[in-house]
């Protein structure tokens, strides 16, 4: 344990962020008067740096390691390692970077406070459901991943938009929220336990069917916080009509969070061994999701007209990336710790350069440009240091080598290779290269292209200085991840290997 | 945990006549149920409405009924048949199915909520019918159902009023449901069971022994804060003065009950009466050591009939003093004053029983 | 009440569970009033806290009672954001068929 | 014998009740219908409109902190029962008394929230509405 | 070599305005740099066949699936001249912005140094993800550099160039790492050296069923067109001209001087160097193409009017000279080509600049329009003539030795069947060459003023003429003495010869 200190010590970051989550609702309550909109950002930001820091000292500190060294706590139910430790430094850092620029994006909303709170839960739940080792554990946090974002998406009561979003978001949610405990509730009967080391062990006696059922319900649950296939269809409009800082978050974090879930249940719970031999092969349903998922959302990115949509469709293009991290695992293959570990670095990655991305949409509906591209043209005669930000990120999404995203991809496929997931790899290499044209087009209209009319960029006229800054943050972090990709990736191979 | 639970009245019944089968079991229980079942009537059908107006009238300094029968002790019967030969009127527009069930469902419910009291012994038989580990969980559940009945009714009866009583009446319940239920669970926390034999018996050990007197630890006397709180609330739950807002007479003529007429009205009054005597018995168990008090086990069961019925006296004694809260004042009270208390309660018991134990 | 429960084998709560399970899923598919939605997948749910409830019985540990607690807990409070969405969009778009609203193509 | 058998007894016996009347009554009364009598009570007046309106949002409002609470008693109720008995067995009080107050404390942030944002205030505050959901997440 | 990397990222993390001056100020401590690395170098043999690596620096930088990749640079006699010539470039190319670039000066800088910096670790790297990094980087800044300050068509263009290349790079891309996956487990990163010598040694294996040799193949047709589009060879040469004639006139002395030599560097990295074998099955066709270019590049050039699509061609046919030199695989052939570069770099460099020059001035590139400019301008115009010899080959001149070399080396080249052929066909192109070079000067230059402009024309400012004379002087030197690069180039080159001779 760490240096001595007791157990709980390891939910730190968990901890750290709900105290953040009821600290701002006390801030609120001593100051319900609207103007606590700077003293609630600054608030929520602290609190999650500060959860990011402890994570951080919790890996330095070597407290926790992947080998064995894994805390558990609460009867079992929860289990602090390196994997989830890094998928918290993921939720943590989004988190700050949202919470930053909400500062300035809700600048005029009547209250802001539960923006700030709702979201710093969610986080929690995200830390939550990084250390469930429990069934039990990872629905509860996954519903209370999922509700605050409900409320997140469909946070501007009078837009249209928003309020659809919500709706279809909640529908699909609670549709797949309900699938989900059903498949656990199955796979509680088949192996009488809902501790995944013990599922994993349990003897299945004839009730091999159940099981498989119940996998394959749960593997539902997944897609839908992935926004992969078949669960996928909600993203496009919640993303599109939620407040672009939710979408951020929602497609940064909470995607993170449902790939957490996949890799450590999955892993854990049902051992690739026990997998093939009660052939319940989610390696295989997987890859299949990951190749339509990766297809579907490359391709359909491709034709949009909507900068914030084509965000969307891309991010379901990544989840299918990342999938092939629980994809192209075989018994005992090589490249297993590789594969997952170079998963969760590109989810990292991901993290930055997407939730940048979206900020700086935000930015642009902070501006109030529209939101197609052609409405984004030439901005950067306004504001070149965000257009600079944004060409990082879409370079980065689309995998160019100068930047991060294309390490954590090419590892990737990579590792996929090694394990003789080659199909996957190429079919990987070549939705890239289609994502380069539709990510190259908001480039082309942030530099190249003149607005239509002189007039159109006057509205630009505010400086959101917060919401700058965490783009811009965003940008440096990403081609910061360049140089320093080693030890990310070497912790994530790390974590990853622990599973196996 | 005190002393053991005597037999069950079901059991006992079983014992006398030798029955040993699930039909045995079930009959018995029937037969036991129907007895229960028509005492608590005769009590409350018969006697509460009669003492109700007794009651009234000596507070009002008024006469009341005295013509049929001595005391005017008949008027219930002749009441009750008149009312029910009258003409059921239907209003148009209303929602059938629930608008017949409400009137069902409120009595029963409230009748239900005694199967896990113990009502002490009389004679040789224990009238308690079940006493189920969660008992005391369960008669809170039984009684809460009867805002449902309520609300049903409100809705059903196409009637503003109604309407009006009906939500009035969920957001009374809703609003002391959590104080009665925190307060009930400081209780939990001194007996530490949830059985009611349990939560009794753990009310007959001896409190403190005052020149030759010894009291018992009633919950009442060892936390009279609670106490209060308990009372209140329960007033609240079972809609009397000062919380009688669901039916308010004077602002929405008998609320939910406003369309109804005939048997259905004779039922509603009827399930009210029910409703005040379980909130009594709750309360009489809860906090009053149910059926114990001075002289043998076997005359229990007097002893907690006089508890009831002083809570009834106290219902009315309320309803003549005390005037009616606004629902806004209620709403402020419940979720402001109550429930901040219950839980102030609840934290300051465990520290208590912490201490002591 | 165990030798009441316990003498039913497994299987039919399974089969109870699954049909609860369906009838919920086929609810969802077909109606189209947000209201139901809800209600169906409450049922959903419910049919799993059933699976629990019965498993926790037959493998004679209590971490499925427990955890349909747990599940009730949750799917109340999911009830109570979705009966707010449904009120934002009953304000938005003057109905709670969820089939209406298209501000934005699929 | 089970409880259950019981309580399901009285039930039984309960429901009879009123339905005996119902038919007892159903049989005596008589039945003279009339469109002046079947009209809804409403001061007198012929009514108007109907009754299935939108009423008062702040209903809802306690119904959701209603769930919130009720929830927790329940989840506290297990917590309740074993207390004395895990006192007695030696159990440090501290460690019995934090669980319960760390969740109570959470709920009471939520409850003094709400307050302070108008939910549970009668008079509709503008605040209110939108603050509804928050304290779902204890 | 550190401080060079240093200073030109941090101009471009601080550029703001007067960034003219603090630019070119900065992009000099490069150059002093480099020259330093220059004076004190003393490294033989090459570095990817065990030859010692001058200021070699590793550093572990990530590891996985079993290789590592390191930070991990080194000049050796290839790389150091181009080095060398970057960073002397840079300079010149920031002193002749000044007078074109108006707009957003700062970040036209900061791009400008931001390239460099790459530019330098793409001949640098001696890692292969490191070298592809940079390579890929360097794009970046060009596509914008046209697409912002280009000409009127400059999104086209820019597009155009960002597609092509980047199809390209990633076709190489694929290519490599079919080799590393082949050798497997041989080798345990992704340095240069290791896995040059690791195919050397023969270690490539089947892979998903693939015969090695074939794998070698694949992966060599892919790199060579990977590069070929960037040198660019004939049949990939169609971005070149729109990316030169829209670019601003010091992108396209960076696109002419550097980034097509990155172009055949690679190739004498990787193909060449990497796998001889197969560079010397495909020798025929490979010179044919090298030839090709050479002609069809000369006779495009004839074809054109705009001066700066002149330069633009003629640099295509040089290039051919380059591939030429490199294929034949003997000492002086590949030792002369990558003279050539180094010269070509000059040169062309040279021949932008003046063009850009007299555009300024004359806000024309017609060929005809600007007749007569000799008595305006006439130092500029002067050296621009000078450019023009030196691109003829005349003696003395850089050109011609590098030239000469490449002739000298083809013409003895015992690996390439027909070699007289092709290298008398190429040298027929020189004469091309020089016919269309000398008429666009005669039509251009001389003769009676005949542009009517509103404004006159006069002499350019000294600093657009500064950095003219500096290359034509830097030129006519190395056209004397071309040993002071020549000799290191040489034993770099060495192994490489005996690499093909070996086996060969």
């Amino acid at each position: 344990m760490v240096n001595g200190l007791p157990a709980v010590t390891a939910l730190l970051p968990a901890l750290l962020l709900a105290v953040t989550g009821l600290a701002l609702l006390l801030v609120d309550t001593i100051r319900p008067d609207a103007r606590s909109n700077t003293s609630m950002a600054v608030v929520g930001a602290v609190g999650s740096l500060a959860a990011l820091a402890a994570t951080v000292w919790l890996t330095a500190s070597g407290g926790v390691s992947p080998d064995g060294g894994a805390v558990l706590l609460f009867a079992d139910t929860v289990k602090v390692d390196t994997l989830a430790l890094f998928f918290t430094a993921i939720f943590a850092s989004v988190t700050a970077l949202v919470l930053v620029a909400a500062h300035d994006y809700f600048h005029d909303h009547a209250n802001p406070a539960a923006f700030y709170s709702l979201v710093t839960f969610a986080a929690t739940g995200m830390a939550l459901l990084a250390v469930a080792n429990s069934l039990a554990v990872v629905f509860v946090a996954l519903e209370m991943v999922s509700l605050p974002s409900y409320v997140l998406v469909a946070y501007l009561k009078q837009d249209r938009g928003s309020v659809e979003a919500g709706m279809k978001y909640f529908l699909v949610g609670a549709l797949s929220s309900a699938v989900f405990l059903f498949g656990i509730s199955l796979v509680y009967a088949a192996t009488g336990s809902l501790i995944l080391a013990d599922i994993a062990s349990a003897s299945i006696d004839g009730l091999a069917g159940v099981l498989g059922v119940g996998v394959v319900m749960m593997i539902g649950g997944v897609a839908f916080k992935t926004a992969s296939v078949p669960f996928h269809f909600w993203a496009p409009e919640a993303y599109e009509g939620a407040p672009a800082p939710v979408s951020a978050f929602l497609s940064s974090a909470s995607k993170a969070a449902g790939f957490v879930v996949a890799f450590r249940v999955f892993t854990e719970a049902f051992p690739l061994e026990m997998a093939v031999s009660a052939n319940v092969d989610w390696m295989l349903s997987f890859a299949v999701l990951a190749a339509v998922t990766m297809t579907l959302g490359n391709f359909a990115a491709a034709v949009q007209e909507e900068v914030k949509r084509m965000l969307a469709y891309s991010s379901i293009g990544h989840a299918g990336y990342a999938l092939i991290g629980v994809a192209a695992l075989t018994v005992d293959g090589p490249a297993n710790g590789t594969v997952m570990g170079a998963a969760m670095a590109h989810l990292l990655v991901y993290g930055f350069m997407n939730t940048g991305a979206f900020l700086f949409v935000a930015m642009a509906e902070r501006w109030g440009v529209g939101r197609t591209f052609a409405d984004y043209a030439g901005l950067w005669r306004r504001a070149p240091v965000a257009s600079v930000a944004m060409a990082v990120f879409m370079f980065s999404l689309a995998g160019l080598p100068p930047f991060a995203g294309f390490f954590s991809k090419y590892f990737l496929f990579q590792a996929a290779i090694d394990n003789g997931f080659l199909w996957l790899a190429g079919l990987g290499a070549i939705n890239s290269v289609v994502s380069l044209y539709y990510y190259s087009r908001v480039v082309k209209a942030l530099f190249l292209d003149d607005p239509e009319s002189p007039s159109a960029l006057d509205a630009i006229d505010v400086r959101p200085t917060a919401l700058y800054a965490a783009v811009v943050f965003a940008a440096v972090a990403t081609v910061l991840l360049l140089p320093g990709f080693g030890p990310v990736i070497e912790t994530a191979e790390a974590a990853a290997s622990a599973l196996f | 945990m005190g002393t053991a639970p005597a037999q069950l009245f079901p059991e006992f019944i079983t014992d006398t006549l030798g029955l040993d089968s699930v039909i045995g079991d079930v009959a018995a229980s029937l037969v036991a149920a129907f007895v229960v079942g028509n005492i608590i009537l005769a009590f409350t059908g018969v006697a509460g409405p009669w003492a109700k107006r007794k009651i009234t009238a000596a507070f009002t300094d008024r006469i009341a009924v005295d013509r049929i029968g001595p005391y005017g002790l008949l008027i219930i019967p002749a009441a009750a048949v008149q009312l029910l030969a009258k003409e059921l009127i239907i209003p148009e527009g209303v929602d059938r199915p629930s608008w017949d069930i409400a009137p069902i469902l409120l009595p029963a419910s409230a009748l239900l909520g005694f199967s896990v009291i113990p009502m002490g012994q009389l004679g040789p038989i224990n009238l308690h019918l079940a006493d189920p580990e969660v008992g005391f969980a369960l008669v809170f559940a039984f009684a809460s159902i009867a805002s449902v009945s309520l609300v049903m009714a409100g809705y059903a009866s196409n009637n503003k009023y109604s309407l009006l009583g009906g939500l009035r009446a969920v957001a009374q319940n809703l609003a002391y449901e959590i104080p009665l239920i925190v307060t009930a669970m400081s209780v939990v926390i001194f007996a530490g069971t949830l059985q009611m034999s349990g939560v009794v018996g753990a009310q007959t050990e001896t409190l403190v022994t005052i020149a030759g007197v010894s009291i018992p630890s009633w919950y009442a006397f060892v936390n009279p804060f609670a106490f209060v709180l308990f009372l209140t609330a329960n007033m609240a739950e079972i809609g009397r003065n000062p919380f009688d807002i669901p039916e308010a007479p004077t602002e929405i003529v008998a609320g939910y009950q406003t369309e109804y007429s005939s048997a259905y009205f004779v039922l509603f009054y009827l399930g009210e009466f029910v409703h005040i005597f379980l909130g009594g018995a709750i309360l009489a168990v809860t906090f009053l050591g149910g059926a114990s008090g001075p002289g043998p086990e076997s005359i229990g069961f007097i002893w907690f009939v006089v508890k009831i019925w002083g809570f009834f006296l106290f219902t009315q004694w309320a309803r003549a003093a005390l005037p009616r809260v606004r629902i806004d004042q209620l709403i402020e009270i419940g979720w402001k004053g109550m429930l901040v208390l219950s839980f102030a309660n609840l934290v300051l018991t465990a520290v208590i029983v912490g201490v002591i134990a | 009440m165990t030798a009441l429960a316990s003498s039913i084998p497994p299987s039919w709560y399974l089969l109870l569970a699954s049909a609860i399970f369906c009838i919920g899923l086929f609810g969802v598919l077909t109606r189209r009033s947000a209201l139901y939605f809800l209600m169906s997948v409450e049922l959903m749910m419910n049919a799993a806290n059933i699976n629990f409830v019965a498993f926790a019985l037959y493998y004679g540990d209590l971490t499925g009672q427990v955890f349909a607690l747990f599940v009730i807990a949750l799917a109340a409070a999911e009830v109570a954001i979705g009966i707010g969405i449904i009120l934002v969009l009953y304000r938005n778009f003057g109905t709670t068929d969820v089939t209406v609203p298209a501000e934005m193509r699929w | 014998m089970s409880d259950w058998i019981a309580i399901g007894a009285l039930a039984a016996v309960g429901l009879l009740i009123p339905i005996g009347m119902m038919t007892v009554s159903a049989l005596l009364r008589p039945s003279v219908p009339e469109t002046g009598k079947s009209t809804t009570y409403e001061s007198g007046e012929t009514p108007t409109g109907g009754t299935r309106i939108r009423f008062n949002i702040q209903y809802y409002m306690v119904a959701l902190l209603f769930v919130v609470f009720d929830i927790e008693t329940v989840l506290l109720f297990p917590w309740a029962v074993i207390y004395r008995p895990a006192v007695q067995a030696g159990v440090p009080m501290a460690d019995l008394l934090w669980p319960m107050l760390a969740f109570v404390g959470i709920l009471a942030v939520g409850l003094v929230w709400a307050w302070r944002s108008g939910a549970i205030s009668w008079a509709r505050s503008p605040r209110a509405t939108s603050r509804k959901t928050t304290e779902d997440l204890n | 070599m550190a401080a060079a990397f240093v200073g030109a990222l941090t101009v471009f993390l601080a550029p703001d305005e007067w960034a003219g001056r603090l630019a070119f100020a900065i992009s000099l401590i490069p150059f002093v740099g480099s020259l330093y690395l220059w004076s004190g170098f003393e490294a033989g043999g090459n570095a990817l066949l065990g030859g010692e690596i001058a200021y070699a620096t590793q550093i572990e930088w990530l590891e996985v699936g079993g290789r590592t990749v390191s930070w991990f640079v080194g000049l050796d006699g290839i790389s150091l001249p181009l080095f060398v010539l970057t960073t002397f470039l840079v300079p010149l190319a920031i002193l002749s912005a000044w007078t074109p670039v108006d707009t957003r000066q700062s970040q036209f800088y900061g791009l400008m140094l931001f390239m460099e910096a790459n530019l330098l670790g793409v001949f640098a790297a001696l890692d292969f993800f490191l070298w592809f990094v940079f390579w890929e980087a360097v794009l970046v800044p060009m596509y914008f550099l046209i697409g912002i300050w280009g000409g009127p068509r400059r999104k086209y263009a820019a597009i155009k160039f960002f597609v092509y290349t980047n199809a390209a790079s990633l076709l190489m891309f694929i290519g490599f790492m079919s080799l590393v996956f082949a050798l497997g487990d041989s080798v345990s990163s992704f340095a240069l050296p290791e896995i040059a010598q690791a195919i050397a040694a023969g270690d490539l294996s089947a892979w998903f069923g693939i015969p090695a040799d074939r794998i070698a193949m694949v992966a060599f047709l892919a790199m060579f067109l990977g590069f070929a589009v960037k040198v660019p060879i004939v049949p990939f040469h169609t971005w070149l001209p729109d990316a030169h004639v829209q670019a601003p006139t010091p992108a396209s002395v960076l696109l002419a001087g550097v980034l097509l030599k990155m172009g055949t560097y690679a190739l004498l990295r990787f193909n060449f160097t990497m796998l001889p074998e197969q560079a010397s099955m495909l020798a025929v066709p490979i010179a044919a193409i090298a030839v090709i270019s050479v002609i069809y590049g000369a006779m495009l050039a004839l074809a054109q009017k705009d001066l700066k699509r002149i330069v633009a061609y003629s640099s295509v046919s040089s290039m051919g000279y380059v591939i030429l030199g490199l294929i034949v695989f003997t000492e002086y052939g590949i030792g002369g080509a990558t003279f050539q570069m180094v010269a070509h770099g000059l040169i062309s460099g040279l021949m932008f600049m003046a063009v850009g020059v007299i555009y300024n001035a004359t806000h024309t590139r017609m060929v005809g329009d600007m007749a007569g400019m000799a008595d305006r301008m006439p130092v500029t115009v002067g050296i621009l003539v000078a450019g023009a010899f030196g691109y003829m080959g005349l003696p003395l001149m850089a050109g011609f030795a590098g030239e000469f070399f490449i002739f000298v080396g083809s013409l003895s080249a015992p690996a390439l069947p027909y070699a007289p052929v092709f290298t008398a066909l190429a040298m027929f192109g020189i004469v091309i060459v020089a016919g269309y070079l000398l008429s666009a000067m005669q039509s251009t230059l001389f003769g009676p003023f005949e542009l009517e402009t509103d404004y006159d024309v006069g002499p350019a400012a000294f600093h657009d003429v500064a950095p003219l004379a500096v290359l034509l002087v830097a030129i006519i030197v190395l056209g004397v003495a071309p040993d002071i690069f020549f000799e290191m180039i040489r034993d770099a080159a060495l192994p490489v010869v005996e690499g093909v001779t070996i086996d060969g």
